[in-house]
């Protein structure tokens, strides 16, 4: 019954994980001061998911857990929260007066 | 669900060895991935609670984002990466521990617990500030004082703020007037918004610090073991969980606009 | 019919409730039939069956078939009751607890009235004062909420003179149930006489109405919460919280020692700045404010037969 | 246990410990199912007195039996405890909790602890909102549409709105034992394949209540916090748009309308084959049905809001996708009635319930098609149209499913059988009374008499068809009081019921009635399909003495 699954991972892993989050805070941060239009948010946005991205994967050990259904929940309750977003704002962008 | 683990008696006589295991598991592998499987639900759940939240300030975003923009740009910014890079720090720390408890090292699991809380606290000292000078500026909608058109909370003390709401083109007294109460009344939703956001992944963070105060406590006692460690690893999904959330709050709230800042 | 949607509304109604009968007595036939037939007796013994993928495809295909045809059908009732004709008639209505408050383009103000003429296109336009209504005409088939800080609109072309109900149909406080009033269409002579006025001269809760007016009550006594006396609508009738704690019913008499004497009773809640108007106003006169007055609370009440018709000084919105 | 004597009474969840410490300190889910019994029923009656009032005062045209705002406060709290504090928590926290563990071959819920803790939270809740009654109550209808909720309403909407938010968790923790319990304590050859539909039911119906409830909970705290903080987000004052309140309430509140019949058609799919003595017919449609109806139900929210001013094209994308919602639930009727074909039919009281539930159900969902054709919804929104519609489905749908499958069950969780002539009687007057009552108020609704109307007399014609109803209901209170009053009559006077008095299938019915605190002396292995009723002999035709 001892727990020789689990997956123990390095250090070194996670020491990176934190060096490119703190990169990726600072670059976003930054990012945020350039003029890039519209993509401003796209960049933030983009930013802000491969940091959690990279929480959820490594240091929540999504990526090497044995738990199938781990990925399945974060998975669905993803997509009900974008759901709930996309369903919603496609009401206010398709109102056609204010 | 594995083995028929066949039990002689119903009352959990045969677990006094392993208190840890409770009398309707069949075993520890099927308590742990119980334990694991109801975090993960429960971190979906909360999922949907800040989500709520979140499709209210897309939906105004959209809607009024010159004023959103301009109020963004009231917080502090520095501040607001540091509080960032803190958040991220924690997380760090808990997934050491959680590696500490695999190798079953107890000094160095308590250590990192114990800085988990440190960096926890910080945080959460940090954002008080942050409130407070919110407040000193007159930017709480609760308060009769609420004011972002002059005194120190002017919206255009900011740089680039004025031309960004079009106050500076408007030269008639009356119409500079009337979209002065706009702004008025379109930043309160955005301060609304944002002390509801903040708030409530604050109040996730009390939680958390809760939590982590008797998980340290258990982790000093020796509780964990290689084999058994299931409290200690939902408190550290929980914790990042609350991380990740801060992780969006931060540029939605403090990156709207900083273009030329 | 009542108006231009009350036809292709009904249509598909009575389609779904052909629908729906046929459906249900065929599912209570079939429970009914095999309830006799497989009754359990002497110990008789079920014959299993396993399912049928045919079966279990017809009866998902069949339904979403009948589905998809209504909603084209609905779609396109609803698509022509959102999108008003260009050259509609177009009047304002806003909504407030508990009455709604009509402006007609040429300037006539009515509450809890709405007058309109025959076959032609309206479009309301409409918003509210403090929370959510909805204007409802249930001859019309039509309805639409009424919302605080932006325009709905509604239109429809009523098809025959008559008076129809109005109804707030949104959940709106304390009266929402009285929150009602009529609809009069009329042919297109009596609407040009009702829009000269030709109908209402000489009524005395008329001549109080421009008397009204003329005193300067209307200074005071607006139509909303603004003014500083008390709005005057709905008062007649009902118990008044006075000042001192005493509450007193709002008969002919309070309202004729209001003006005279108003210092008597002062209303709670409110500075005793009302002038007297005592010497300024003959019993006629008064009589006429009174009636004025009453009106304005028998407008709701204003069942079908009894036109009030006072385009009372509305929403100054 | 198996080579000790049998003791003269054997032991079993009910006389296992005594005391009332025994009962607030359980951890065994079949007591939590019991705690939870008693406490929703004391809901129960709360609402349907609230719902007296409401018929009485319609009675005449006139408002003459309350005041106006007393009225209110009527169907508000009616609307709310009906919803909130009876059926979401009905069928799942009281049967569910009950019969999941059984049906699966578990020791228990996963996490029992949480399992009482969900209760206390409940009770928490209910207390609160009870409080709020008391303290004078809450008038902004069960929607709490802002801006008079947030704004207008003086009345107790803070403490009302934190109960509801407090009672959601006691929810989402429910569900969150469900699912964990179905996925990881299932006895050994339970696989997904055989599971009851009951369980399959009941997993997306938890579905529900982990996904969904945390938006109502957060929406609810707005409207709080916009009260008492004077934060300002759904103020229209302020630019706000109150609308937005109504996409967030829906995105739960039309899911958890599902959260209310799913687990009343999980009691139907297994009365049905019981009774018939035969395998449910379909059962992969059945089961997936379900999950298809938790996935789809969240797609639909905003037909509650065709008027409210959404977006023309919004409305016709929510009007196409809620015909969707309704073919799986078509499938299920069907396939529940071609379950009957062939089999050997009896009609025992669960079996009257479950038929009845069919057809009411099946009238319900058919005037909720009415209700998604947009052009139809405009006019009857808001009216008796809709007001019938959602009884015909709560009421005639879950509430009869929740009374079969208290019956059904019943044997199991007492030991004793109800008497069978009342319970057959009780249920023929529960159908009568109801068709009674709501029957009239479709016609209300398309004459136009519009809901939460406190007084129609200017409208005196609609008298008729109100007097009908309210005499539907007395007989439905009847209909109601009458199981209460034999059903504790059979605790005591009861025949005992033995371990399987229909010869149903299923784990549970292989345990003892009532069944040993952990189930199973021992862990089940589980070989067969569900609903194997051909391996099942005929039961005792019921008498129907006593
Ligand atoms: C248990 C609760 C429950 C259930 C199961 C349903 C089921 C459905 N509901 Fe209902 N509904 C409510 C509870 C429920 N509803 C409540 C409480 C409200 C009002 C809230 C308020 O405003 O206070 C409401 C309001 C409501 C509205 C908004 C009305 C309005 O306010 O204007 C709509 C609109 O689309 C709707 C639609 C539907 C549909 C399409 C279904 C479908 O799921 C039904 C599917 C079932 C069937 C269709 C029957 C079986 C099928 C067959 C026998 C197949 C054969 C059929 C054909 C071939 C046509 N409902
Ligand atoms: C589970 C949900 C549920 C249930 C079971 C019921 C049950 C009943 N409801 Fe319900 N109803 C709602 C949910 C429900 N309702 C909702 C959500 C609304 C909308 C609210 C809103 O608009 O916001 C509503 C609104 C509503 C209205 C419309 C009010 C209005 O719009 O003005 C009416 C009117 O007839 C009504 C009637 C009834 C009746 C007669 C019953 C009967 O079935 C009840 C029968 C039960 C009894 C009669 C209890 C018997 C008990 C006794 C006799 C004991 C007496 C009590 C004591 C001694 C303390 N309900
Ligand atoms: C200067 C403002 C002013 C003017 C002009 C005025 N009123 Fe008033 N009125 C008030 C105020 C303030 C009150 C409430 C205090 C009180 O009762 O004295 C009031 C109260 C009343 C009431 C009792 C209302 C209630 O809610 O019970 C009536 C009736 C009334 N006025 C009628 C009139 C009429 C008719 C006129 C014109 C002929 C008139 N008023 C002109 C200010 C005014
Ligand atoms: Cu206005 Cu109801
Ligand atoms: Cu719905």
């Amino acid at each position: 019954m001892a727990n020789h699954s689990e997956h123990v991972a390095s250090a070194r892993l996670y020491w990176l994980i934190w060096l490119a989050l703190i990169i990726c805070t600072v670059l976003t941060a930054y990012v945020a001061t350039v003029d890039l239009g519209k993509f401003n948010t796209v960049v933030a946005l983009g930013i802000a998911t491969f940091k959690a991205t990279l929480v959820a994967l490594i240091f929540m050990n999504v990526k090497h857990t044995s738990e199938k259904m781990t990925k399945a929940i974060l998975i669905s309750a993803v997509a009900w929260l974008l759901l709930l977003l996309f369903l919603s704002l496609a009401d206010y962008s398709s109102r056609l007066a204010g | 669900m594995s083995d028929s683990h066949a039990m002689e008696t119903p009352l959990a006589v045969e677990h006094e060895a392993r208190p840890e295991l409770r009398h309707h598991f069949a075993d520890e592998q099927q308590q742990r991935n119980a334990a694991s499987l109801g975090m993960w639900w429960f971190l979906g759940t909360e999922i949907m609670f800040f989500g709520g939240m979140f499709c209210g300030y897309l939906v105004y975003r959209r809607m009024y984002f010159t004023e959103f923009a301009a109020a963004s740009r009231t917080l502090n910014l520095p501040i607001g990466a540091f509080n960032t890079v803190v958040l991220l720090c924690s997380s760090l720390t808990v997934a050491m521990a959680v590696r500490f408890a695999q190798l079953g090292n107890r000094k160095m699991q308590v250590r990192m617990l114990l800085l988990t809380l440190v960096f926890g606290l910080a945080f959460l000292g940090i954002k008080g500030k942050e409130w407070g000078d919110k407040y000193k500026e007159h930017h709480i909608p609760t308060f009769n004082h609420y004011n972002v058109i002059s005194g120190e909370g002017a919206l255009t003390n900011v740089k680039g703020n004025a031309e960004l709401l079009g106050l500076d083109k408007i030269t008639d007294p009356v119409k500079r007037q009337q979209r002065e109460a706009e702004i008025q009344q379109r930043t309160k939703i955005f301060y609304s918004l944002y002390f509801a956001l903040t708030g409530m992944h604050a109040i996730h963070m009390i939680i958390g610090v809760g939590i982590f105060i008797v998980i340290t406590w258990m982790a000093h006692k020796g509780r964990f073991t290689p084999e058994y460690h299931t409290p200690l690893e939902i408190a550290g999904l929980y914790w990042h969980f609350v991380d990740i959330v801060w992780i969006y709050l931060f540029p939605l709230l403090y990156l709207i606009d900083r273009r030329g800042a | 019919m009542a108006s231009n949607h009350a036809l292709p509304v009904d249509l598909v109604y009575i389609f779904l409730v052909v629908l729906s009968a046929v459906m249900t007595l065929g599912i209570f036939a079939t429970i009914a039939v095999f309830g006799l037939k497989y009754r359990r007796r002497h110990g008789r013994e079920a014959h299993q069956i396993e399912g049928s993928l045919i079966l279990e495809i017809t009866w998902s295909v069949i339904p979403l078939g009948i589905f998809m045809v209504l909603f084209g059908w609905g779609a396109v009732i609803y698509f022509h009751e959102r999108t008003p004709p260009r050259d509609s008639t177009e009047i304002y209505v806003v909504g407030k607890q508990w009455m709604w408050k009509i402006q007609h383009q040429e300037g006539q103000r009515e509450i809890n009235e709405l007058h309109i003429p025959v076959d032609r296109d309206i479009k309301l336009i409409m918003t509210s004062q403090d929370v959510i209504h909805s204007f409802f005409i249930p001859e019309f088939r039509v309805k639409q909420d009424v919302i605080p800080g932006r325009y709905t609109t509604l239109w429809f072309r009523a098809t025959t003179p008559g008076t129809y109900h109005l109804f707030c149909a949104q959940f709106c406080g304390t009266e929402h149930s009285g929150m009602i009033g009529q609809v009069v269409v009329m042919n297109p002579s009596d609407y040009q006489n009702w829009m000269s006025g030709g109908t209402i001269v000489g009524s005395l809760a008329q001549n109080g109405q421009t008397l009204f007016q003329q005193l300067g009550c209307s200074t005071c006594h607006r139509f909303d919460v603004q003014g500083r006396g008390p709005n005057l609508t709905g008062v007649f009738g009902k118990p008044v919280q006075l000042q001192d704690g005493r509450t007193v019913l709002a008969d002919e008499n309070y309202v004729r020692e209001s003006i005279l004497i108003p210092t008597a009773k002062v209303v709670s809640g409110f500075q005793p700045i009302m002038p007297s108007f005592q010497g300024q106003v003959s019993e006629e006169q008064l009589n006429a404010l009174v009636a004025y007055v009453k009106s304005l609370s028998q407008a709701p009440a204003g069942a079908a037969g009894t036109p009030t018709n006072n385009p009372g000084p509305a929403a100054n919105q | 246990m198996a080579t000790v004597a049998v003791p003269v009474e054997q032991k079993n969840y009910l006389n296992a410990e005594y005391g009332i410490r025994s009962w607030l300190f359980t951890t065994d889910h079949k007591r939590i199912a019991l705690l939870y019994l008693v406490s929703i029923t004391a809901m129960f009656f709360v609402g349907g007195f609230f719902a007296l009032l409401i018929r009485l005062e319609l009675l005449t045209p006139a408002g003459d039996l309350l005041l106006a705002d007393t009225y209110n406060k009527m169907f508000s709290m009616h609307g709310q405890v009906m919803v909130f504090f009876f059926l979401i928590p009905s069928i799942p926290a009281v049967l569910g909790n009950f019969l999941i563990p059984m049906m699966i071959g578990a020791k228990d819920l996963a996490f029992p602890r949480i399992n009482l803790l969900s209760w206390y939270i409940y009770i928490v809740a209910a207390g609160l909102y009870l409080w709020c009654i008391f303290s004078g109550g809450v008038d902004t209808g069960w929607t709490f549409y802002t801006p008079y909720s947030s704004l207008f309403s003086n009345t107790h909407v803070i403490e009302a709105g934190l109960a509801i938010f407090i009672a959601g968790f006691s929810s989402i923790l429910t569900g969150l034992n469900f699912v964990v319990t179905v996925h990881r304590m299932r006895a050994p050859g339970m696989t997904w394949g055989r599971l009851p539909l009951f369980v399959w039911s009941h997993y997306a119906t938890s579905i529900i209540m982990l996904l969904g409830t945390p938006v109502i909970a957060i929406t609810l705290v707005l409207v709080v916090l916009e009260r008492t903080l004077n934060l300002g987000i759904f103020d229209p004052s302020r630019g706000g748009d109150p609308v937005l309140f109504q996409h967030l309430f829906w995105f739960y509140s039309h899911p958890a309308v599902y959260i209310m019949i799913l687990p009343s058609m999980a009691v139907v799919s297994e009365i049905i084959p019981c009774f018939s003595r035969k395998r449910v017919f379909g059962y992969t449609f059945v089961a997936m049905s379900s999950i298809g109806i938790a996935v789809i139900g969240f797609l639909v929210w905003a037909h509650h809001m065709f008027v409210a001013g959404i977006s023309l094209y919004s409305a016709l994308v929510f009007s196409f996708l809620t015909f969707l919602v309704a073919v799986p639930s078509a499938i299920k009727v069907f396939n529940w009635t071609a379950t009957m074909y062939k089999g050997s039919l009896s009609f025992s009281t669960p079996m009257l319930y479950a038929i009845g539930f069919i057809g009411l159900f099946t009238i319900g969902g058919l005037t909720g098609v009415f209700l998604a054709t947009l052009g139809v919804d405009v006019h009857v929104h808001d009216t008796y149209f809709v007001i019938a519609h959602f009884h015909y489905v709560m009421v005639g749908g879950a509430v009869l499913g929740f009374l079969g499958g208290m019956h059904f069950w019943w044997p199991k969780i007492t030991g004793r059988l109800y008497p069978e002539g009342w319970g057959r009687l009780a249920a023929v007057i529960v159908f009568i009374g109801f068709n009674l009552t709501f029957f009239p108020q479709f016609i209300l609704g398309y004459l136009g008499m519009p809901r939460r109307y406190w007084d129609y007399s200017h409208m005196p014609e609609w008298q008729g068809l109100n007097v009908l109803s309210t005499a539907g209901a007395s007989i439905l209170a009847v209909g109601y009081l009458l199981p209460m009053v034999y059903m504790l009559w059979s605790l005591r006077y009861g025949k005992i019921a033995g371990d399987n008095p229909w010869q149903a299938t299923g784990l549970e019915w292989k345990t003892p009635s009532p069944p040993p605190t952990f189930n199973f002396d021992e862990t089940p292995i589980v070989t067969e399909e569900a609903y194997e009723y051909d391996k099942m002999p005929l039961p005792e035709e019921v008498s129907l003495e006593r």
